[in-house]
């Protein structure tokens, strides 16, 4: 039909004397007729009725209508009916407006002229509203017919084993590694009694082998996009370590584990392991590890080395298991133990405590001990390979680089310049610190595992990359290291006496000596620099002098070799620079230096230092030593071809270690710059690990996922678990002057100490992978490199069911719940009651005594103003269950402390009435206090409960063993993150808003969204059950529905008016605005529009609008009410 | 000033205000027969235009009424409303309309009784203020 | 066919639409062609008595503010004698500037000035002004006071959307190719109607169709509005979009055409060729603009942005109070006439 | 530091309070300037009665400390504490009664906007001091002397805006701080030691008295610490009627006193019912 003039047809509603009893119906109607457009004009006593809407039907046939306006009761009411009965007479549903007389007008409105008046307005505003409506068709869209449940409880169980057997698929996604929720944990199960495991279980069960349930435990929903019919979730599997598919539950591995934690599934009643599994009818059955990431110990060590591990082992005495754990990142327990830096000491939690583990000298330990038996651990080798691979230097950073191919199976040689392999380890670290005869071992032992190790063979000159290719070496690592000392760029620095910090300790450690005067002033303030002075005096000079241009904080020694050089008489001169070398016939005779002040801070970070003008101080010396640094013998990398940056140091790619050659990889300090032995042991796993990957598959190593780190901060529980042992104090041979030689220093610990040290360990990543657990498992099903995976799912609806956690009444000081052990929250409470809790369902005090008296105090952070106003509905009946219980068991006199008792519920009432006959005192007063404070000494070590008796109008103080708080629940944890993902909203007290509070308890405001359970408000068992059954049929009647309808109510874009400023894009909630580059103008993806209007609205040109609420729509109705 | 009706235009959100205002009505709520209301999908979808229309068109005053901060039916289309009403406030005053003239009210589906008050309120208000003339004010 | 006789005139204005009406440099040849000037006291140096001479003028540019008595008797006279009455620059199609004087209450507005004639008339004798005549109560635009059949916005009004007009209006169409260059940013139906040489569709506006923003060179990044800035204060005066920076550009609302010169320039538009197309209210679609992108969802946090703002009506209706304001506006004639 | 100073009537009279707080206070400078033409705060007898009076009466006080434009209004006294504090917050709530108050005050010339903090002496010295500075001063050893810190009910409640209202540990720092120990979990912190009612009712109030002494011995203390004269008093003379062995009962400005090596006269441990023995 044409709609060329509109024809409007009119009609009140009498809504028998809802409208007619205060609206004249007859004169608005009249009034109506005589409105431009408007050909017909109606009353009739109930429009909705068949006959209401036939007379519409007939007589837009008849009139030739293409306008219809309805005046009656509110449009959410009718709308959709009137709707219909417009597009049944043959016209667009979308030309139909309805004007709300009766929920607006007659029935609020006192004076019938006025109503009637009002009627007359509001009647104008939707004809010359309907004159501008528009023809609109809704679109439609295929649901997808998958559904996804957030939450393993009991409701999110019911309503996926509901979908599952009418043949659809379901997504299961519970965040904890078993199913079963809170309901699980309880005992009995009010009012009926039965056990909560028993009808429970086989829920578990069945859910677990539905082949319709992919049941995805420990995994948490991280985004959802998409609309009603087909969402898009992505799933963040966390790292269980345990394989479903392998694990028999056999439970082995529990016994093994050596970290004891106290159980958040018992609520804190008994400790567990950590691996583990919630109760032994657990589904999934497969165990699972609790890790928090990775310990700070181990984050700071560059080489990774799981120090966590191996002290917990060693904590145990498993000085094998510990060593080998070392191992998987550390060749050299022994060497490392003595010399290195351990970042992962100053990371260590227990710091925040007391004092850092001992991590450093513990490994030692490990290494001596090993030594001292003379094995060698190491993880196991594997079937030799092909493809052989030369290390240029046996530093460290080539012996380990060495050690991880020899594991891998590769054969490997080492060509080191000096007549002694270990680099910096053999000739730059004194014997004092580093014993040759440990370095010695440690590198054998590399040997008897198949490295062979060329001393005195310079490469470039005696072999080169071309003559070792031809003996087909196929992979090369250059870690040629530091050796030239820098020189200070003064005058006289060729004197004789003048002597290089490397050179000087080199010397003395290949041909133990160095002639060396009384008076010696070292350069620098680096290691070098302290090894340097300490060597001199163990040398036998008087009078050492470290001369450093900044202060003591700048000094890039560690202060612990500080500390042992000034302990053992080396001086310090702090902001002094050389300046000149005075000789006498070319030997050294003086030294002048500047005064220095600190000026600005430097590009490292450190504040550079200024001379202080006419400080030129002049001191008579037989030695200067200048250890201001080291670079690589630049001519010999040219010689190979490689590039070096301006410091001298070869360029490689940070994460490979792949220099430009292909084939060629370097690392250490030849690349670092003067770097730290673990450092360059770091670098060796690395080069190994690209060389590897090179020699596989001729491309590059892929990076793996990293563990993300924990929390370095001292959280209440560490503290609580840390045992009380002091730092071991390392034996060390007294710093007297008299006496120092090149005899090591430190003694290193004993057993015990060790022992003692791996005890402080506050496992605060909870697993330490040590790998016991792996050790016991036989079917292998244990992997401890397990990380975190993301799922992506496609879904039509998903089911909210997330439940809800308990109210913590620790703030509530005067219960004193956490201050007296005899006080328990109600859940604390059902798991003893629990035939699998902590006592196996007796009801014992801490102390193992069966209690005689047990108070119960309901409404704990319910029905209470300063915490939840709202009532939890459950913790009555529960309460009176538990009474049952304990006066069954342990025939004990129960106190229920209520405000009110609220029992409504099949059989509730009765429950109640059974629970006073059985004789429990129900005392009508809020509890004031419970104290350990007693009238009667007999009652000493009771609790007593302090409460008006409201209804005999009196204090009680009733002393009692055991005092159960009836706390009240709460919104889990995280429901308002996922509220926030599937775009619904929580009410003031953090509950699910339903669609509407009667009419819509599952739905909620979005579309293909619904609840179940308690996210939605407290409730008990079989109200939850009945919800996710009926969340269940929503879902399925969406579902059988195929296709969804889109209401045409969406924004479009007038591109002729659109100037592309993009005000609108960032304001909508459903990213359905989008910019189109080629178009520049503004874009809506009409599926994800909801058509709020706010970009409409804010729209600077009104180039959007809402379809069926566009601005001459409104405008429209606005002059139709008010002119 | 007590013969002046004012009129008075309420833009109620179809999924909080507006149910309000029907369950305001289904119980019988008694309230001044000064308020027409318009329907819109969402407070956030009140252009300041529409506003501006309702005075020019003969308007005392103008409601909007949307659903609380948080429980948006469009998750966020109040917070809109929220960022355009002090804006909007500060130029009709200038425009010499008096602040108490324009009223942008949170009211959930359930606030029945609190949209009944709010409509009264509002009526003896705008009632005392008389009939809207805009002018410049200084 | 014979020439045109056209007349121009500015009212209570600064005379910069005629010296944009001379900026059309060698086509002012082309319009001799086909025209006769027979009124430009500017230019010319016209009488009024010249005009009295006249029965009909065929186009009359009609420039500035209705402010005055005389002004008000200009329009009047030119309307009744003229087939085609060109409201031209934003003071004769909007109010302009001197219309932000409808701001002031106290009564500036109104009432008998120094200088003026003891029966406020304002002799044209010889074009020597005695003294000013009374001025109106309120400023008005052209429309207000007489129906303006074509408007050139613009302060001044862009040579090609001048050139564009005298084209249509006066040549009516002759060397159309010339309008090529001006008819690229009109509106499709005023450009074919300029180069197919019949008139355009009365009541129809000699500039662009999208607001200034469409063809502005500025980066728009994200619209987040944090603090309001005025533009002495310190912002990129290159690069990203003003209004991004706080400053209350009104090139979002603003009928374009003017290819965002200003705005090129690092200067906020002003809003010189009033609201664009759709809007009802320039002010209310600045408001909504702005403050639904504020950077807060907090209530404190939002009063103290608003706070920040100044003079919004001086700034959101600076060109066009008089008749772009929905509460303050006066109706115009042409809404009369339909 | 410089406070306004409220002593209340029972500072004089009681056991050494003003002597050992005025020694105390100079050493740790914290200058405590009486105000001028203090009443006394009426206590809790006319709330029960009368609003006006009950609220005039610390009114004044307040008003007087604003006049001599104090900023803070120190208390040794729970009970001055309290009322001081209700009287504010009840003024604060109710524009007649306050107007109704400035007319009563302005006979005086007073006027009271409610602009002064009100603040107990043990509190500001937890608060505005750092423990080290406390610290320095300590001059004698405590170690051995384990001491049970007892609030009282009123200092914290209802407000519970200083500490926990149930288990405050403000005092157990302070006197850790000084060296000497506090029982672990001493639950008789903030029971009521019968107030005024100790006097009419005596026999009631004794065994709230006997829970407060009780709880201290059991958990090994050899002293009591309070705040307040009134608890200082009941818990000090009613120990004749328990059958308890005796306690003494400090107040904390003794303890601190103690630790800081005062002598008698500073401190007149002679004063206090159950006498106190140092070793």
């Amino acid at each position: 039909m044409s709609y060329s003039k509109p024809k409007v047809g009119v009609y009140i509603c009498h809504c028998g004397t809802n409208i007619a009893g205060k609206v004249d119906v007859v004169s608005v109607a009249e009034y109506a007729g005589t409105l431009p457009f408007v050909e017909s004009a109606n009353e009739y006593k109930f429009m909705c009725s068949d006959p209401g809407q036939q007379l519409l039907i007939d007589d837009v046939r008849e009139k030739g209508l293409n306008r219809v306006v309805v005046a009656s009761c509110s449009p959410r009411m009718h709308e959709k009916t009137f709707r219909k009965a417009t597009q049944t007479a043959g016209i667009n549903p979308y030309f139909f407006q309805m004007a709300c007389i009766r929920e607006h007008d007659s029935w609020v409105t006192e004076d019938p002229v006025k109503a009637t008046a009002k009627a007359k307005n509001l009647v104008r505003g939707a004809v010359s509203r309907v004159l501008h409506h528009e023809v609109l068709f809704s679109g439609v869209a295929d649901v997808n017919p998958n559904v996804l449940v957030i939450g393993g409880g009991i409701a999110g169980m019911q309503a996926a084993l509901d979908i599952a057997d009418a043949g659809k698929k379901v997504y299961l996604v519970e965040r904890e590694p078993s199913l079963g929720g809170n309901m699980l944990k309880f005992d009995k199960t009010f009012p009926t009694l039965d056990c909560a495991a028993c009808i429970g279980t086989p829920k578990l069960v069945s859910v677990g082998q539905h082949e319709n349930i992919e049941l995805m435990s420990y995994c948490e929903v991280e985004n959802v996009e998409g609309f009603v019919g087909n969402f898009e979730v992505r799933v963040r599997q966390k790292a269980r370590y345990v394989r479903l598919d392998k694990c028999t539950g056999c439970g082995d591995c529990v016994e093994a584990c050596p970290i004891t934690i106290p159980s958040a599934y018992e609520s804190g009643l008994k400790t567990c392991h950590a691996i583990g599994r919630n109760f032994a009818q657990a589904i999934p059955s497969a165990f699972s590890i609790q890790r928090m990431g990775m310990p700070p110990c181990q984050a700071a060590c560059p080489a990774g080395v799981n120090a966590v591990g191996y002290m917990t082992l060693t904590g145990l005495g498993k000085f094998d298991e510990a060593i080998s754990v070392v191992r998987e990142r550390m060749p050299f327990a022994a060497i490392c133990g003595r010399i290195c830096f351990h970042p992962c000491e100053d990371a260590c939690k227990r710091g925040q405590l007391d004092k850092p583990l001992a991590i450093c000298h513990t490994k030692r330990f490990l290494g001596d001990l090993e030594l001292k038996r003379g094995v060698f651990t190491h993880p196991p080798m594997k079937e030799p390979r092909e493809g052989k691979v030369g290390v240029v230097g046996a530093g460290p950073a080539g012996l380990s680089a060495a050690y991880y191919l020899a594991l891998e199976g590769y054969p490997v040689t080492i060509f080191e310049k000096l007549p002694v392999a270990g680099g910096m380890l053999a000739v730059g670290i004194p014997d004092y610190r580093l014993p040759r005869d440990i370095l010695e071992a440690e590198i054998k032992n590399l040997m008897d595992m198949g490295v062979t190790i060329k001393t005195g063979v310079s490469f470039g000159r005696d072999v080169t990359f071309d003559s070792l290719k031809k003996e087909d070496y196929r992979a090369f690592f250059i870690a040629t290291g530091l050796h030239r000392s820098l020189s200070m760029g003064i005058e006289g620095e060729d004197l004789e006496g003048v002597i290089g910090g490397t050179d000087l300790l080199r010397s003395v450690s290949l041909n133990k000596d160095a002639s060396i005067g009384d008076r010696v002033v070292i350069i620098g303030g680096g290691n070098v620099a302290i090894d340097a002075a300490r060597t001199c005096l163990r040398l036998g000079a008087g009078d050492v002098t470290i001369l450093y241009r900044r202060s003591q904080a700048e000094m890039p020694a560690h202060d612990v070799e500080v500390e042992e050089a000034e302990g053992e008489g080396v001086k310090f001169t702090f902001l002094a620079a050389p300046t000149r070398l005075i000789g006498e016939n070319g030997k050294l005779k003086e030294l002048e230096f500047l005064k220095m002040a600190l000026g600005e801070p430097d590009e490292s970070g450190r504040r550079r230092p200024t001379p202080v003008e006419g400080s030129e101080t002049i001191i008579e010396v037989d030695n200067v030593v200048p250890a201001i640094g080291q670079m690589p013998e630049a001519e010999f990398l040219a010689g190979l071809g490689l590039e070096a940056d301006p410091k001298g140091r070869i360029v490689t790619d940070e994460e490979t270690l792949a220099t430009p050659q292909s084939g060629i990889f370097a690392g250490g300090d030849c690349t670092l710059g003067p770097a730290s032995f673990v450092e360059a042991v770091a670098h060796g796993r690395q080069a190994a690990e690209s060389i590897q990957s090179f020699l596989e598959h001729g491309g590059l190593r892929e990076v793996k996922p990293k563990e993300k780190h924990l929390d370095p901060g001292l959280t209440e529980e560490e503290r609580k678990r840390a045992r009380p042992i002091q730092r071991q104090k390392m034996p060390a041979l007294a710093p007297d002057r008299r006496n120092v030689n090149f005899a090591e220093v430190e003694l290193g610990f004993t057993e015990e100490m060790a022992m003692a040290e791996g005890q402080r360990c506050l496992n605060c990543s909870i697993c330490c992978q040590c790998g016991e657990c792996t050790r016991k498992c036989g079917p292998q099903a244990i992997d401890l490199n397990d990380h975190e995976r993301i799922h992506e799912l496609d879904v039509g609806s998903i089911i909210v069911a997330t439940g809800f956690k308990i109210f913590d009444p620790t703030p509530l000081t005067h219960y004193g719940f956490g201050r007296y052990p005899e006080v328990y929250t109600s859940l604390q409470f059902e798991r003893l009651n629990n035939a699998t809790g902590p006592t196996e369902g007796k009801i014992l005090t801490k102390d193992g005594r069966v209690p005689e008296k047990v108070a119960i105090i309901h409404c704990v952070g319910s029905r209470d103003q300063a915490y939840n106003k709202y009532c939890s509905r459950v913790c009555c009946m529960y309460s009176m269950k538990l009474a049952h219980l304990v006066k069954e068991k342990a025939a004990a006199e129960i106190y229920e402390f209520y405000i009110d008792i609220r029992s409504p519920g099949k059989g509730y009432e009765e429950f109640y009435n059974r629970l006073q006959e059985e004789g429990t005192h129900f005392i009508r007063g809020k509890v004031a206090e419970v104290t350990d404070i007693v009238d009667d000494p007999a009652d000493n070590g009771r609790l007593t409960v302090v409460a008006e008796d409201t209804l005999a109008r009196k204090i009680r103080r009733i002393p009692v063993d055991m005092v159960v708080l009836s706390v009240g629940l709460e919104a889990a944890d995280g429901v308002e993150d996922v509220a926030r993902m599937v775009g619904i909203s929580l009410d003031a007290d953090g509950w699910i808003n339903e669609l509407h509070p009667k009419l819509g308890p599952l739905a909620t405001p979005s579309d293909g969204i619904f609840i179940a359970g308690c996210c939605q408000g407290p409730k008990d068992i079989p109200d939850s059950v009945a919800q996710a059954q009926g969340a269940a049929a929503l879902a399925l009647s969406l579902i059988s529905r195929g296709k969804i309808e889109i209401e045409p109510t969406v924004a479009v874009v007038n591109d002729r008016l659109c100037t592309g400023c993009k005000t609108c894009v960032e304001l909508c909630a459903y990213s359905a605005v989008s910019f189109s580059e080629e178009k520049k103008t503004a874009f809506v993806n009409d599926v994800l529009c909801k058509g709020c209007g706010t970009c409409a609205a804010a729209c600077p040109v009104a180039a959007i609008s809402v379809q069926h609420f566009t601005p001459d729509q409104i405008f429209a109705e606005i002059e139709g009410i008010l002119t | 000033m007590s013969d002046f009706e004012p009129k008075i235009i309420a833009f109620l959100c179809n999924w909080c205000a507006y149910v309000a205002a029907d369950t305001a009505g289904i119980a019988r709520y008694k309230q001044k027969p000064n308020v027409r209301v318009i329907r819109v999908l969402c407070s956030g979808m009140v252009d300041p235009s529409y506003v501006l229309k309702a005075f020019a068109a003969g308007a005392d005053a103008v409601l909007v009424g949307g659903c609380h901060p948080g429980d948006c039916h469009y998750i966020s289309g109040n917070f809109k409303a929220m960022r355009r009403a002090p804006l909007l406030k500060k130029l009709l005053t200038e425009m010499g309309v008096a602040s108490g003239r324009f009223r942008l009210e949170w009211i959930a589906a359930s606030d029945a009784p609190q949209y009944a008050e709010i409509i009264n309120e509002m009526c003896e208000e705008v009632a005392g203020l008389g009939p809207l003339s805009p002018s410049i004010t200084e | 066919m014979p020439n045109k006789k056209i007349a121009i005139f500015t009212a209570t204005g600064c005379r910069a639409c005629e010296n944009a009406i001379l900026d059309i440099h060698y086509q002012v040849s082309s319009l001799a062609h086909c025209a006769d000037i027979i009124f430009w006291p500017y230019v010319a140096g016209s009488q009024w008595s010249d005009l009295e001479k006249q029965e009909n003028i065929d186009v009359c540019f009609f420039a500035g503010a209705i402010r005055t008595a005389g002004d008000r008797e200009a329009a009047l006279k030119l309307r009744e004698k003229s087939r085609m009455m060109v409201a031209c620059g934003a003071c004769a199609a909007f109010g302009g500037i001197p219309g932000l004087s409808n701001l002031n209450r106290s009564g500036m507005v109104g009432g008998q000035p120094q200088g003026t004639t003891d029966n406020g008339q304002q002799t044209h004798e010889e074009g020597k002004p005695r003294g000013l005549p009374p001025l109106e109560s309120r400023v008005s635009a052209l429309s207000q006071i007489v129906k303006a059949d074509y408007f050139v916005p613009g302060c001044p009004p862009p040579q090609n959307f001048l050139w564009a007009a005298i084209q249509s209006l006066v040549c009516e169409g002759i060397s159309p190719a010339r309008l090529t260059f001006a008819a690229s940013r009109l509106p499709e139906a005023i450009s074919q109607a300029v180069s197919a040489g019949i008139l355009p569709p009365k009541g129809s506006i000699f500039a662009g169709e999208k607001a200034v923003c469409a063809t502005c060179s500025r980066v728009k990044e994200e619209k987040r509005f944090e603090t309001y800035k005025r533009s002495y204060q310190d912002y990129e005066a290159s690069g990203r979009c003003l209004l991004e920076q706080g400053l209350l550009c009104q090139g979002i609302t603003t009928r374009g055409g003017c290819g965002g010169l200003c705005t090129a320039m690092g200067q906020p538009c002003r809003g010189c060729f009033g609201k664009a197309e759709n809007i009802f209210d320039p002010g209310a679609k600045m408001v909504s603009a702005i403050s639904s992108t504020f950077d807060s969802e907090d209530a404190q946090e939002i009063e103290a942005i608003v706070d920040g703002f100044v003079d919004l009506l001086g700034t959101f209706y600076r060109y066009t109070l008089p008749t772009q304001c929905a509460l303050l506006s006066a109706p115009s004639k042409d809404l009369k006439h339909e | 530091m410089k406070y306004g100073f409220f002593p209340g009537c029972t500072y004089e009279g009681s056991a050494g309070y003003k002597e050992s707080t005025e020694a105390v206070s100079q050493i740790l400078h914290t200058e405590l300037v009486e105000i001028e033409g203090w009443n006394c705060c009426g206590a809790t007898s006319y709330w029960s009665l009368e609003d006006l009076p009950a609220v005039v009466l610390p009114a004044r006080v307040m008003a007087l400390a604003e006049k001599q434009d104090f900023k803070e209004v120190v208390n040794v006294c729970n009970a001055c504490y309290s009322t001081l504090r209700k009287a504010q917050d009840k003024l604060a709530k109710d524009e007649r009664l306050m107007a109704q108050v400035n007319e009563a005050l302005a006979e005086e010339g007073l006027s009271y906007t409610g602009s002064t903090k009100i603040r107990h002496y043990m509190e500001v010295l937890v608060n505005d001091l750092d423990p080290d500075d406390i610290k320095k001063h300590v001059k004698v050893d405590l170690e051995a002397l384990i001491v049970a810190p007892y609030y009282g009910c009123q200092l914290n409640r209802p407000w519970g805006d200083m500490d926990d209202r149930q288990h405050p540990v403000m005092m157990d720092r302070l006197i850790e701080t000084l060296g000497a120990s506090v029982p672990t979990d001493y639950s008789a912190k903030t029971l009521c030691c019968g107030a005024s009612h100790v006097m009419p009712y005596e026999k009631n109030c004794l065994p709230l008295v006997k829970r407060i002494v009780g709880d201290a011995l059991s958990k090994g203390a050899r002293a009591i610490s309070t705040v307040c004269p009134l608890c200082q008093f009941n818990v000090d003379a009613s120990q004749s009627g328990l059958d308890l062995p005796d306690i003494p009962v400090l107040f904390f400005t003794q303890l601190l006193g103690l630790a800081f090596g005062l002598e008698e006269k500073d401190l007149q441990l002679k004063k206090l019912l159950v006498p106190f023995k140092t070793n």
